[in-house]
């Protein structure tokens, strides 16, 4: 047992928060996706192919690596498709995808070119040629270049061209700025991932992963923001944080971030076969941490704590987003209880 | 101890009902619905404000000296109880909850003239200019001074949390008169011409990209001497007297219980978990109700009402806050969608993934943070109920 | 709409807290069942023929003013059967009953001399003329002269004395120092009652009413002295209601309180035909409140609070069995969403 | 970054578990489960004591030279898991984790010598006397006053909150050697025999009916000055290692995590609300196991703790008291039970109606309240992670 962050890992987390700090600032943080440049100045740094397997050319990166980085773009609120490009798509195509189905599609996410995204969701027919239906809510999936469409019952995946004829999509902006889309499949050619239920779940579970350690990161930053706001802040002629319920609340904050980080880190150091199961737990806990934070940060902040304006309310914004995917913190408990 | 209204009672409820079903207008009754933010769309406002004025039932809480119906306090109950299940929309309430009787009471017979009827033919919107950068909930802090300069007041200062303040254009405002004696001494109460030059509106972006919040500049503003509603030092009485208004007066359980419903009906039948949260809003709700009844009770049968009324902001905010949660939850993905466009029934509102109604949840839910906020955080109720209620 | 209670309604709450301020006091109250002589005076007071139906010789008291007298057994924790004896059993036997039926139990319960228990659960089987099988816990079940036993699926009730051949019964002493049955019957002759499934709810609604009634006297007590302990105790210097946090805690006590008793009135007040949902829905909401209430004056007692030798621990166990009678506020929370 | 327990570990770990497979008697098991108090009962702990002892791990939190097994942080944690798993007894918890350590680390030779075989084979059972009446968690208003005459102390004073005190020959306690100095520099450790004329015990019934807690009244207790741990007017110091130790040392998740897989083997399956609380009290205790574990992990690697150790005493009175209330709605009307007779597993305790599990529920569930109280409330605990871990 060692909790010590490996020198790589020191190294890894320097250099994404280096290169955050450069670019995030309480003024521009979390106000929507970070821009698409940026997305491929990270490529170019060698993140993505970091943490893709070997057999895809990556370097094979763990969970724990992956937490690293995403805690970083969590603390400055960079809003990125980490998770689902990176993680559950190419992830699973690396792991799962023939030769050219890596080379087309793994190689450019590595390199920040690509986004990818998953449709998890949705009244999808596939005749084991051409897909029609329709999906629910895609993340990233306008500036998608493909989708990874799991089949009915998730009975494996198949993958398909945003480019491809018959399909069309339509945008939905959603309340962290990101703009998902809605994507509508008329009779399209789609490629078939040999790829099974648990490979998928597998794949989910990863990018789920990273959605909690990005929550961590920002539920920090918010704490951190609270906790300087009410130092501050003074009324009837003190701080407000000298007033014992003021003290008190800020004392649940801690308690609860610190619980989370725990669940975050349970979750990615567990062998591989405890994976999904720990995974679902962290998101059963930490889903609902970040939000009752992200409340007490905004009511601790006063009316600046409803506005636009400070990173308490956009993280607020993100982190009722990140509480959501993949089912939320509902579905995970529902699924620990079945 | 009877519950049951009275014949009178219930035929007024059925006047009522009557009149809601004939005269609400199903774009205003669907405009409420899909309003995200705390308050009433001016649009929709006005055309609901004209019709219940048509009615002569718009200022139903004001007394009869003052044009109101004169109905009692268990008929104003039963009007809102009905208009909360006949979902009509939210009035502009700065101008007919908060000014309004301010001006009756304390306007000299001029300033009832001239302002009473615009504000309720709805030519005169009007802002609340009483919160400071930096003052929150401490009036005496006030910092917005008024020089006497001839008929003239010159005001300069600066306000925040005006909400609304890029449609008003009239805002009635508490600034410093005279900075020499106490605090609460010094304060006078103003209406100003939001047309008047020196005033700047900087709108102030909601969390949930809803315009609804601004802060005020005034540089140099001259204000007539005749505006001033009662005498010089008199605002903090007047304020006093309106924040009691605010505080009082309506219901909130009957709201809440409706939306609650709508939502059942919207986005139900619920499992699991939202089950239980939604039978404890409802139950909360219910027992809210009640509570503010018991109240209105007394006051029907001229008993002052107890420190029970310290208690229903606080707990009505706890309530709005959790259904606004259970809406986003129940909607899943399809309530994480946030469109930049307003108002949500607006033409230029994209489609909606789902509904209409998971469109609108997200914005909802972050709007909704700021009723344990604003006109008293939950932790100052909480303060006052252990001072005044608990007798602590 | 009138909340006032009528002169014959403070009659009856000043005579019921008269009597029980000459016996119940800080020292006594709640540590078990009142003195069977006492339980008979109230019966000689005309206390339980004043709540029951005039068809049986009674007054025909209201819910409304049985939850008077109710609420004032809560408030001096005078522990009595009344909720089951007088408006369950003889209420329903006064309703339901035959002339005999009510002169041979609903008589005796008028004057105190009987206790009747409620028998709602367990494995029952009846053939007509006998009972065979075990009750669940019956409450107050080894004073009771008799039985209201419900049949399966409440397919009607019987009578039956406690004196019957073949019949058997086990103490089970409960938490509030009550005594309960486990009853066993072997081939017992039982009365029927002509009672329907509704005619049960109805009166086990009559009798829940009361008992919430009783919780929110007991909540009272408990509030009370929780405020005195407050503001006597002293710490660093102060008394520890000073401090903020201790002033929100009993803010929310009173917030609580306020809450519970507008249920309990309404379920008091409204018409007959929404008594059922309504008693259930006030359970709901008061069973839970107690505990809370109980627990928090617990908390703020400190270690006082966890003995046996203040009204707020011998409170806080009277309300955790109130609050689970009749299923408690899990069963009425399912029914309600159901 | 490694969760995984290394070889050594693991085969540490296996040799636990043969060990309590082996070791750890039927009746045991079955005593701990039904035991309703916050204490372990003497006859069981002793018991469990003795086979511990024999093994030579009874003392595995102290340090090898003070006679302990040289186990790492890890070790112990593994050792405690077993434990709760295994459903092991408690131990005594006065002498073996707080005076024991004051004494190896505080007392003479000779006081070693003379007291921690007897505490170690059960000779001695130990109550603790630092409470005292209107002083709550306030040492330093100590009352208690020793006045030296000859090679005696003459104390007199009086203790309260002093657990199981009905069973203990011994009590260690804190006593005011100097009234005139500051009041935490006057204060002194003493070892009395509870045998010694002047002391007397009235116990304190709790709400449940069990009898743990006590009032020591001593009355002119003679004790002898080679019964003073440390030197005179040391004890506030040795007071804040005793409570330090008390507060660190062992870990509250194992314990929580297994009686909650116990209540649910044993009245679930759960349904509705139940099983979201069951889910959610699931998920805070692994939380906790693993927080408590990261600092286990820093202690082994030689890194200081942070202040993330203060937040385990709250979070773990927390779940008990959730799993203790859960414990009694799972059970229903069959959960209400509670007989008068003492212990729970012993022959004078009538039938219960259902399983011995429920009819120990509501007795847990009043015992469990302590939880929040004692040894520091869950509100000294917010203050204190608010300032030292939050730093405000």
């Amino acid at each position: 047992m060692d909790l010590t962050p490996s020198d790589e890992q020191v190294m890894l987390g320097d250099m994404v928060r280096r290169f955050l700090a450069d670019r995030q600032n309480t003024a521009n943080m979390g106000r929507g996706p970070i821009p698409r440049d940026d997305w491929r100045a990270l490529g170019e740094l060698g993140l993505f192919s970091f943490l893709l397997p070997e057999t895809a050319g990556g370097m094979g990166g763990r969970p724990q690596d992956a937490v690293i980085i995403a805690e970083e773009l969590g603390r400055s609120m960079a809003i990125t498709p980490l998770a689902e490009t990176v993680l559950l798509c190419a992830g699973l195509i690396a792991r799962r995808g023939s030769a050219g189905q890596i080379a087309r599609w793994v190689q450019p996410v590595m390199q920040g070119e690509y986004i990818l995204a998953y449709a998890g969701g949705g009244a999808i027919r596939y005749d084991g040629a051409c897909l029609d239906g329709q999906t629910h809510i895609v993340q990233h999936g306008m500036d998608a270049s493909a989708f990874v469409v799991a089949l009915p019952e998730r009975q494996g995946a198949v993958l398909v061209s945003a480019a491809a004829d018959g399909l069309t999509r339509t945008p939905v902006r959603l309340a962290d700025g990101t703009v998902a889309a809605e994507v509508r499949f008329d009779a399209v050619a789609a490629d078939p991932l040999e790829a099974t239920a648990n490979d998928l779940d597998t794949a989910i579970a990863h990018a789920e992963l990273a959605t909690i350690a990005e929550m961590i990161g920002t539920m920090t930053t918010l704490y951190e923001q609270t906790v300087d706001y009410i130092q501050q802040r003074r009324q009837f002629g003190v701080a407000i944080g000298s007033f014992q319920v003021i003290q008190h609340r800020a004392a649940r904050l801690f308690v609860m971030l610190e619980q989370s980080r725990s669940m975050m880190l349970k979750a990615a150091l567990v062998e591989e076969d405890e994976r999904i199961r720990m995974v679902t737990a962290a998101k059963a806990y930490v889903a609902d941490a970040a939000l009752r934070l992200a409340q007490d940060a905004t009511q601790l902040h006063g009316g600046m704590g409803v506005t636009d304006e400070l990173p308490v309310g956009r993280g607020h914004r993100r982190l009722l987003v990140l509480s959501h995917l993949f089912g939320g913190a509902l579905a995970a408990r529902a699924r620990l209880a079945s | 101890m009877d519950l049951a209204l009275s014949p009178a009672q219930a035929a007024f409820r059925d006047e009522v009902r009557a009149f809601l079903r004939d005269a609400l207008p199903e774009h205003l009754r669907h405009g409420a619905r899909l309003t995200s933010g705390v308050f009433v769309e001016p649009d929709i406002g006005r055309e609901w404000q004209a019709i219940l004025e048509a009615r002569g039932w718009l200022v139903y809480h004001w007394p009869r000296d003052a044009g109101g119906p004169g109905w009692t306090p268990i008929q104003r109950w039963i009007f809102e109880k009905e208009c909360a299940e006949a979902g009509t929309p939210a009035l502009p309430g700065m101008g007919l909850k908060l000014v309004g009787p301010v001006l009756y009471r304390f306007g000299t017979e001029t300033q009832k003239a001239e302002y009473l009827p615009k504000l309720r033919n709805g030519e005169h919107f009007w802002a609340q200019g009483f919160s400071e950068p930096g003052a929150g909930s401490d009036l005496a802090s006030l910092r917005t001074r008024a020089v006497r300069d001839g008929d003239h007041y010159v005001v300069t200062g600066q306000k925040i949390w005006t909400t609304q303040a890029q449609f008003a254009n009239r805002l009635f405002c508490l600034v410093r008169t005279d900075p020499e004696v106490k605090p609460q001494r010094g304060i006078s109460f103003l209406l100003i011409d939001m047309a008047s030059p020196g005033v700047t509106v900087r709108p102030i972006l909601s969390a949930s990209g809803d315009h609804e919040l601004n802060e005020v500049f005034l540089d140099e503003v001259r204000v007539p001497v005749a505006n001033r509603v009662g005498d010089e030092g008199q605002g903090w009485t007047i304020a006093k007297f309106l924040l009691d208004n605010e505080r009082g007066g309506s219901s909130f359980g009957p709201q809440l219980i409706a939306d609650l419903a709508r939502l059942r009906a919207l986005a139900g039948p619920f499992e699991g978990e939202l089950v239980t949260r939604a039978t404890r809003l409802a139950l909360e709700a219910e027992a809210l109700e009640m509570t503010e009844l018991r109240t209105l009770i007394e006051l029907e049968a001229g008993t002052p009402p107890g420190p029970r009324t310290l208690v229903t902001k606080l707990i009505a905010s706890e309530i709005r806050q959790g259904i606004d949660e259970l809406a986003v939850d129940a909607f899943g993905l399809a309530g994480l969608q946030l469109p930049a466009e307003r108002p949500f029934y607006g033409a230029d509102v994209p489609a909606p993934v789902g509904s209409r109604d998971a469109q609108i949840a997200a914005g909802r839910y972050l709007n909704s943070r700021a009723w344990s906020i604003f006109g008293g955080t939950s932790e100052i109720q909480l303060t006052v109920i252990a001072k005044n209620a608990v007798g602590l």
